[in-house]
């Protein structure tokens, strides 16, 4: 069957070349990957979030490993805004791949800073809200779970973004992430971006403190694949697909099977985070064996994955 | 591949395992020959460096080996790759290319090192690395004092043999201390003129020392005692002495503190928690000083493992 | 050190022996289990939902396997409360362990009935609530979200168990677990048993269908432990511990030292699920553990450890 | 530990690993022997019982022999045990009491059984058993018409064996199915008279005949209609007969149909996935009927697997 297959996705305006991207706080700035795998063909990044201030994040440990999972709670270390255009963008620049910034900050003024000043730059294609990072004490854990602040928050970032897409990333762990969703795209989110950690802790038996330093930190990995699933395809039955706006999905995805999985449940593309630390190829790897499962399954298109689930 | 299969980047591959012996209880010795590609990117590896395995899918050895605080851990899957230091690194030149033999040595601690129990000869593993800016040796370097601190001893041992086989000049002399004498990953021997001495340093012809807390072998008391003590007597010069440390962070502090009483440069390898290894994860920061009052975060994996003591913040 | 340890604790009014038990819905009626251990050596078993009538339960595939968990979508499947007392009430009798009875119903009087029923019997020592579970269609889940709901049931469940403790067992799918957990403390609850499963999906990528007959199900094992602990600890500091009320934590729990974990937490007392189908008999090697574990540090009784976290 | 180590009951033990040989492309024959107290709870189990495995602890096998379509579920650690019949039970008698050894027949399709390639002579396995009810041999029995379907193969050549050792005047014959020549558990040879037949139902001097979906051994089409010609042909008696099927459940459904149009008793041996094996969890639900219209489920592994197939609500 030489047929060729098309892994290009279209994602909140922008056409990617195929729906792999990797995660926000997983791969840098993007440069030290592409010591591992050509970075041109993955369908994009995820810069970690950049703060308008540098961050120097929390003490150490700063991460556990779990069954099937690792905590993480980094306390949104970035060089910050000015340092980040001047030292990382003009690498960006040479990528070759569709770049987007996720962005964070204490007060809703922080994110739109850091995106008014980023919706200049050529090489950005987009922003990722994160409105659900769990270790960041001050910050912005509330916004996350109330649909009145990610409304208003949603809002004015994007009245900052220019032309550029605005992705929402959605916290897990509420009760009803779909009203959360709603609220995220009655504001003009252009994508919604599930699932972020959950919230979790590490016990040391021997001393009786938490293992981390900060105490907490968010669960990722495969042990929550299985939740992040159910979690799209909600989403998308009931919000996304409904009001026409992809989801970007992620949460425990190691292989191309994990990929598949999200797509059916609702994703338009996907995030690929802890299994990059284990593998540092995982992504393009993942996009190799995308390609094996189509012509398996003689899928001439990906996109007809989405949301296909019976 | 923005690089390139090449001397001085890292990259993934396999290795074989040679052997691996247990040299003490709860002590391995792990030997592996890296693949072609392994071995371009190791032959030009220095100490100091390290690598990460990926042991996620090595059977735990039988129920009754593990050893008893372990038994419940051990049901632990495991997830992200461990980094280990490497003791020794033997290139071995031929015409299809270098061929790198490894050696590390080992503690079993968790579910990951119970696991690299149960490795045999011709199993193959999965490497990343080889990762990290290892010590740095000024051409004008005339004496090396090693302080090694329980586990820290293999990129010591590593420096050590560098350095007799690359710097045959410089004077270099090793403490090692351990809380016990079954903490001490070396063969000792009674030396000529010292007392005990670390058979691996002795065969180098580097002297050595052993102090363990409890005085059940060498010295009595702290490594950086000993050491200290040591400095006292033979007060090397400043300007062309480095102090090389490796092992916990509160001996690392108390090498600091050597180093600056005693007005010596002095390099730390230090360890931390690490989930990528590779500069992606942020997880295995290091607080480092840049002005009077001012620190900033560095990453032990890609900044280090290795850094300048006086730089360093050390933790509690 | 020839001192005999102490691991019996308080739990809600009754003293138990040791504080492991088998979780509701992974020990049967408590007979099976017999075959494989000595149940009387067990802190208690937590008989699986009884409903006032039997309850088919779902079609299958009810269960299926996920990274360090497990799903399942069982339909609360009992076989009634007349049967069951009946049934098996004489054979519980036998067991020499305390029993306690999970509940579950569609409206509140189910419950009501069920309990009014059992709180006769001699052989059960007290109830807990299942107002959690994510796999009953009309039932349970809005009354485990909604504080306002918890305090009604609570309550009238409450009147209904005569002398007999309450244990309300909580979601863990939700915004703010202590909202809830505080509306069922002053309710009447005796106790809280946090953490029941989580809602998830696995998808079969070849049939593009979920592999649960009921779609979803709910995630137990060691994948969810970490994100228990947390709930655990914050639900002690800032309900269980300044009411005074014990929790009985759960979730992934395989080994002594992960009941440990949850008992520095903030549990008084333990359920073992999941891994109980793995090696039947875990939960009394547990306790074994357990008085290694407190030999080895010194602990002369095992209360000591509830809320301990430094 | 209400009941002890006897005969007719179930526990948890070890087994060794005699010998795990392919058979055929992703099929395997595996024998254990289980150690004492194992040997003491198999050693009067009967066809159609199976046993659970806790492989969670096996390595997994090298890349390169893993097919392709399982290399990306391979990477999924196993948690729960895994259940299997066997296809015979040796019980040798000693004077420490009984020496049991067991054969299963596997095939390789997920995470678990794939982990079970990498079991070599000497491992040793954790098992849950003996459990479920076996096959109901009534001691009027005079005919036993055996359909197996694919991996359904096991309990049936061990109810064979069995029959032949214990009811050496029942009558058998063996019908087996399967998709395709390859995905026969079997070795076919050519028979005396009646073409292609199965070697280790011959050497049992049972009489078997094969059957594949496309054609690619034996009877074109589906072991249910291969049987249902020779019943037509041979007719046996409904009072002395019964059919005993195991295999997928459409074939079991076909199975059950048959054994109606034919007047005949017929026992099943269903599947379900299971998490516990022991009646704990409810995860293998069997819908039965226990009136005209009603129904109720019983549990695959404690009352199961073998059913009497008019009470079985066959699903799709
Ligand atoms: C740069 C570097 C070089 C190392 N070189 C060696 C070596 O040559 N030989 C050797 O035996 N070990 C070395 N280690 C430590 C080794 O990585 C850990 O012992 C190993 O990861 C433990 O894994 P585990 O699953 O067996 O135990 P875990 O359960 O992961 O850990 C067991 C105990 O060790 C501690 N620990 C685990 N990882 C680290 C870490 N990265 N830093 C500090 N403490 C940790 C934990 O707090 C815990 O108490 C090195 C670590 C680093 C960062
Ligand atoms: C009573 C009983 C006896 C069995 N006897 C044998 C035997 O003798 N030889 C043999 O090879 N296999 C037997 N099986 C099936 C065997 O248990 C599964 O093939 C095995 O669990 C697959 O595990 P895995 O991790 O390799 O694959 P998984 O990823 O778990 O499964 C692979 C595929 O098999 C299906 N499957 C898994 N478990 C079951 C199940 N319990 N019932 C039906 N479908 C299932 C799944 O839907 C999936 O498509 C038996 C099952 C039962 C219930
Ligand atoms: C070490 C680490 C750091 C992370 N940092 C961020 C971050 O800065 N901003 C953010 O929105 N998400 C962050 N995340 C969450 C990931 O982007 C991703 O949503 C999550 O890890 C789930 O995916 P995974 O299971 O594939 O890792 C981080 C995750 C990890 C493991
Ligand atoms: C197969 C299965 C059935 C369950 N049935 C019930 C139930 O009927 N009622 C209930 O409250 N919880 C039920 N649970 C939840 C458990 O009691 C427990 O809270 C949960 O599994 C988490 O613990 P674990 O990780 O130790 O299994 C069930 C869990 C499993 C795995
Ligand atoms: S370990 Fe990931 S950045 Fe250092
Ligand atoms: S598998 Fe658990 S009840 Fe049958």
């Amino acid at each position: 069957m030489e047929q060729t297959i098309d892994l290009s996705v279209d994602f909140a305006g922008l056409k990617l070349s195929n729906p792999v991207l990797t995660a926000s706080g997983t791969c840098g700035y993007g440069d030290e990957l592409a010591e591992f795998m050509d970075v041109s063909k993955l369908g994009g990044v995820i810069i970690k979030s950049i703060t308008p201030a540098p961050r120097k994040g929390n003490p150490t440990p700063r991460i556990v490993e779990t069954d099937a999972g690792m905590l993480n709670a980094i306390g949104l270390a970035n060089i910050g805004l000015e340092r980040f255009v001047h030292e990382k963008i003009p690498i960006l620049e040479q990528l070759g791949t569709v770049v987007f910034v996720n962005v964070a900050g204490q007060m809703i003024d922080d994110y739109v800073q850091v995106v008014r000043r980023l919706s200049q730059e050529r090489a950005i294609a987009g922003f990722e809200l994160n409105i659900s990072c769990p270790n960041v004490k001050q910050g912005s854990i509330s916004f996350g779970t109330d649909p009145s602040q990610i409304r208003q928050i949603t809002g004015q970032v994007k009245a900052a973004c220019g032309a550029k897409p605005l992705i929402v990333k959605l916290t897990p762990q509420v009760t009803d992430i779909c009203v959360l969703a709603r609220a995220a795209v009655e504001a003009g989110a252009d994508a919604l971006s599930l699932v972020n950690t959950f919230t979790a802790m590490v016990i040391d038996i021997e001393n009786r403190r938490p293992v981390l330093a900060n105490r907490t930190g968010g669960l990722s990995g495969p042990a929550i694949k299985p939740i992040a699933i159910y979690l799209v395809s909600k989403v998308y039955q009931d919000v996304a697909k409904p009001a026409g706006i992809p989801i970007l999905g992620g949460g425990g995805i190691r292989t191309a099977s994990d990929v598949v999985e999200f797509m059916i449940a609702g994703a338009t593309a996907v995030t690929i985070g802890t299994a990059t630390f284990v593998q540092p190829d995982t992504a393009t790897r993942v996009i190799d064996n995308l390609r094996n499962y189509c012509e398996r399954k003689g899928i001439r298109s990906i996109r007809q994955l989405t949301g296909s689930l019976q | 591949m923005k690089n390139g299969v090449n001397a001085g980047h890292k990259g993934v591959f396999t290795a074989e395992v040679l052997s691996n012996q247990q040299i003490r209880e709860n002590y391995y010795r792990l030997n592996l020959r890296l693949d072609a590609i392994g071995s371009r990117y190791f032959q030009s590896a220095v100490p100091g460096q390290f690598l990460e395995l990926d042991l996620s899918e090595l059977p735990l050895p039988p129920e009754e080996k593990i050893p008893p605080a372990l038994r419940d851990s051990a049901h632990r899957h495991i997830l992200l790759r461990r980094p280990f230091s490497f003791s020794d690194v033997i290139v071995l030149p031929s015409h299809e290319g270098p061929c790198v033999k490894l050696e590390i040595l080992y503690c079993v601690l968790g579910p990951a090192t119970l696991r690299m129990m149960s490795l045999t000869s011709g199993t193959v593993v999965n490497v990343l690395g080889p990762l990290g800016n290892g010590f740095t040796i000024p051409k004008t370097l005339k004496r090396a004092i090693l302080i090694a601190g329980g586990m820290g001893a293999p990129p010591l041992l590593h420096l050590g043999g560098y350095l007799k086989r690359h710097f045959s000049e410089v004077q270099t002399v090793c403490f090692a201390g351990a809380r016990s004498c079954e903490d001490l990953p070396f063969t000792l021997k009674i030396g000529n003129i010292t007392g005990l001495v670390l058979e691996e340093f002795d065969v180098l012809g580097i002297p050595s020392r052993v102090a363990t807390d409890d005085g059940s072998a060498g010295f009595k008391g702290f490594v950086t005692e000993c050491a200290g003590q040591w400095l006292s007597d033979n007060r090397p010069h400043p300007k062309d002495t480095i102090l090389y440390a490796c092992g916990p962070e509160p001996m690392l502090a108390e090498a600091a503190k050597l180093a600056e009483a005693f007005d010596l440069s002095c390099q730390v390898s230090m360890e931390r928690r690490m989930a990528c290894g590779i500069g992606l994860c942020q997880s295995c920061a290091v607080e480092i000083k840049t002005g009077a009052t001012q620190t900033e975060y560095k990453l032990c994996c890609k900044d280090g493992p290795v850094f300048d003591s006086r730089k360093v913040v050390f933790q509690r």
